[in-house]
């Protein structure tokens, strides 16, 4: 069902956690649904110093969590902006086309906290 | 790895006396029940012992049993046979909100047909009320389909009261028991059953067999369009393997039923009674005592069902979930939905059917590894006791899916 | 006493290799391919693999194949699947007065729900006339059914020519090829074949299994309700060593085709011209060339079938007829009536059909012992050359029946 | 399917063939239906001292016919008349429902043949 690489982003997840003092944080999804991502950004001058998560979801859910973490660390903020979903999927080496539009909302995830880190610097 | 099987809801091993026998209707006893030559002639006679023998574990005759190619097969045959031959008595069918898919299906048909379909509720044990039955039945109403014990959370249903009332109202009763039998004792006359669905696969016999039992004189027509075989209920050329093996599987139910009940109900106590012990947040579903020898499920707060069973088959152990990643659809199970369970306490599901092979070695092993993945999977998770849980909200990502 | 079998095209027996990949996937991979463990993925990988097999044998990508429990229900399927799911596109189903009863009798369902059937006949030969099938076309029609072989003659259909005109007019076209299978070269795409069905155990695979292919992008809609196997066209639990097996079958069937077309054409042709030699009053059924290479069906003249078989019986030969009294109806066969045939030539039919475990040894046994039996029977018949048979007088005993 | 005993008399039919000079001969049924019963008598006092048959139809028609001139071979006639149809099939242990009414015919056969001894004489 799942490749390889989704097996190993899923049973060795990467960037688990919270940051403490994070200056962004996006969550996107809804237990109703079976997934919540939520994802903490530690951003200094447009660059993604840290990033963690922590998903409520499926294998699927998890594994692309951990592969955006991947992604994105020490990338620039446009950099990050420019990752979708489809190419977190890609990265994973796919996805079972029933996951592909359930549990595939890392990016959004990590956009959502991009946003969150912009609203709140441009306050 | 060793690898240990709990999952014996969604398909059982096949008995290696059972296979052995299914061997030799293969390759050495291979004719056509229909041919009137000796290799026709010695395997209508194996089909005739076996419906013999299913016939002996429901209470029934053999000429009430009838083969087909599994549970979904029967439960569509009993359904629609019977709609449509009565068409003319009435047009309203009572069945229930935990049915499986099978008859709920079936059921969404029949209502595009013409038919008027009650789905009645259950309670939080997912246990239907009879009076509930009683007061949905109308002067049109033509059955009443009401499955013996549930496949996900293992509740077995007032069968006995809801056969009387039935058989009071002169409405024919269909019981899905395809969980129940060789799990449990069924008389189809004591307990007022006019028609029957079971599968092969999920009591050590084969899978792509099913029977169904039909009460004599029971007004039933076939879905299926062919030549004469099973009485003209069933075309096509008997599965003579699956047939013989259901048989063979059917008469070693019998004769071990109660000690497989007695084992069973023995590892599930004890394996729901370690979880509650070991691990908090949890909430077993289904009824407490009223259950499945062999099913245990719980929902464990704050985790996803699929990640909890990959967690645990990359331990070797094999379970199921009633999470909607799990079924391919995007809700999770309408059976706990039924039962009144949140989205989120129902995605967190996960159930342990166990089997004749299991012991409490295995059991003791699931104890130590399923915390550890719970701790785990907790850890990594956005939910827990204080986070404001979102289930009633309107589901703000829906457009994604 | 050895045993001769030539009733292949009734049921074949499993291939030995079939048998042990089934074995395999009863007792130690038995998931349920829905199921997210290591048990389940196994069974999964086993059940798309054969679906890649069963496409290879005909041609076609691997998800254009079904999984169904047979040749009657494929047949099913393609007849009430494809009449439903264009019924506002019209009502008319062409077919033909020689087809299986899984064809004739689903076709008699569907002129119950309203649809239209044009049943073509045959020539003397049991061949279907293209020009035949082109009148029959209406605008309301919307689909064509005919057989690809015959069971009991072995006539082959003109299928590429009526598919062609099918695909011109653009009207769905079905053939049901249960006998050709695993006997012709077939590929849907040069045959301009929609949906064909096809059946396990005519092929050295298991009963209980069938397979419907189905051309991208046909409208069809299941017949079946339950679960989402077989992408909901087809649901219930997966028959996987059902499935495996005919997998295993359909790859043996691709790598032998060419050798058992010769080998069994080599036999037919030596048995029919054998008795042709030996026996007078007789007449070859089907067409003389274009036929399966395994089927030899003949009348022969004064005697009747059922006796004609039970005394091959116990010389140890299994065939079959077309009599009425071996097919548990009141008229013989309906094919070998449609070709013209009286009803006492067609009571005396004998069909031998011949698979890849025949030998010359088989066929020689069979033309010594053949000549007497037809000699005992014929000097206890009230019927020769010179008995005005009562053919065309009205049956004055039909009230005895 | 069959007993023994219609195995027996489909396999070794008693009296089979004609009677020269049948002073009573009956047909039943027709080779439209599959059965066709001829049966052949030579009555001498009301006294059935041969009788031979020959039958076009399936095992149950063979067996039966054979039975039936066994149970009637020098019987009177009035206790040949008052074999059925149906005593002919319990004699043979049964027939298969399907064969009951179809290829049981013999008696009424030899019902036949005696009329046509009683018509020829009573000329
Ligand atoms: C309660 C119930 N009914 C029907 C079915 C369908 O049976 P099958 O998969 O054999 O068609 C199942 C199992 O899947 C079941 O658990
Ligand atoms: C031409 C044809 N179609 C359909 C069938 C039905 O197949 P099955 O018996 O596998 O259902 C058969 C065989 O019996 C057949 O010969």
């Amino acid at each position: 069902m799942y490749t390889e690489k989704v097996m190993d982003h899923f049973t060795n997840p990467r960037n688990v956690g919270e940051i403490e003092n994070a200056n962004g944080v996006g969550e996107v999804g809804n237990a109703k649904c079976g997934d919540i991502m939520r994802i903490y950004l530690d951003v200094q001058d447009d660059i993604i110093k840290d990033v963690k998560f922590k998903t409520f979801g499926c294998g699927a859910a998890i594994a692309t969590s951990s592969m955006v973490t991947e992604l994105v660390m020490g990338k620039t903020l446009d950099e990050a902006l420019k990752i979708s979903n489809d190419a977190v999927a890609e990265a994973l080496d796919g996805l079972p086309p029933a996951k592909m539009h359930c549990s595939n909302l890392a990016a959004d995830a990590l956009h959502e906290a991009i946003k969150d880190y912009i609203s709140k610097k441009g306050k | 790895m060793e690898r240990i099987y709990f999952d014996h809801s969604a398909t059982t091993p096949v008995d290696r006396e059972v296979a052995k026998v299914m061997l030799e209707y293969m390759t050495e006893k291979f004719g056509n029940p229909s041919s009137v030559h000796s290799f026709g002639r010695e395997t209508r006679k194996a089909v005739e012992e076996a419906r013999s023998s299913v016939a002996a574990l429901l209470g029934a005759a053999a000429n009430e049993i009838f083969f087909t190619s599994g549970g979904t097969e029967s439960d569509n045959l009993a359904l629609k046979g019977i709609a449509f031959a009565n068409r003319k008595k009435g047009n309203h069918i009572i069945t229930t909100a935990v049915e499986h898919h099978a008859i709920l299906h079936a059921c969404e048909y029949l209502e595009k047909q013409g038919f008027t379909v009650t789905y009645l509720p259950v309670d939080e044990n997912a246990m239907v009320s009879v009076e509930d039955v009683k007061n949905a039945i109308t002067d049109k109403t033509i059955l009443i389909s009401v499955m013996f014990a549930n496949n996900e959370v293992g509740t077995i249903q007032p069968i006995k009261e809801i056969g009387q009332l039935a058989k009071e109202k002169k409405i024919y009763f269909h019981t899905d028991a395809v969980q129940a039998v060789g799990n449990c004792h069924i008389d189809v006359n004591e307990l007022n059953i006019d028609v029957l669905s079971l599968s092969g696969h999920k009591i050590y016999g084969p899978k792509g067999i099913g029977a169904i039992y039909i009460r004599k004189g029971v007004k039933i027509e076939s879905t299926q369009h062919g030549g004469s075989q099973e009485r003209k209920l069933r075309p096509g050329t008997e599965n003579v393997p699956g047939i013989v093996g259901l048989g063979k599987a059917a008469e070693l139910a019998k004769i071990e039923l109660d000690q497989r009940i007695s084992h069973l109900t023995n590892l599930r106590d004890k394996l729901i009674n370690g979880i509650q012990e070991k691990i908090s947040d949890i909430k077993l579903n289904g009824h407490k005592e009223i259950r499945l020898p062999g099913n245990v499920n719980i929902s464990f707060f704050y985790v996803e069902g699929e990640s909890l069973l990959l967690n645990l088959d990359l331990k070797g152990i094999a379970a199921s979930s009633g999470s909607a990643c799990t079924s391919g659809s995007l809700d999770p199970s309408h059976v706990l939905l039924a039962m009144g369970l949140t989205h989120e306490v129902a995605h967190g599901s996960l159930r342990l059917s166990l089997g004749r092979g299991n012991t409490e070695a295995d059991v003791n092993y699931c104890l130590e590894v399923l915390p550890q993945i719970l701790e785990r999977l907790r850890s990594m998770s956005p939910l827990n006791a204080n986070s404001k849980l979102a289930a009633n909200n309107p589901c703000s990502q829906c457009d994604h899916h």
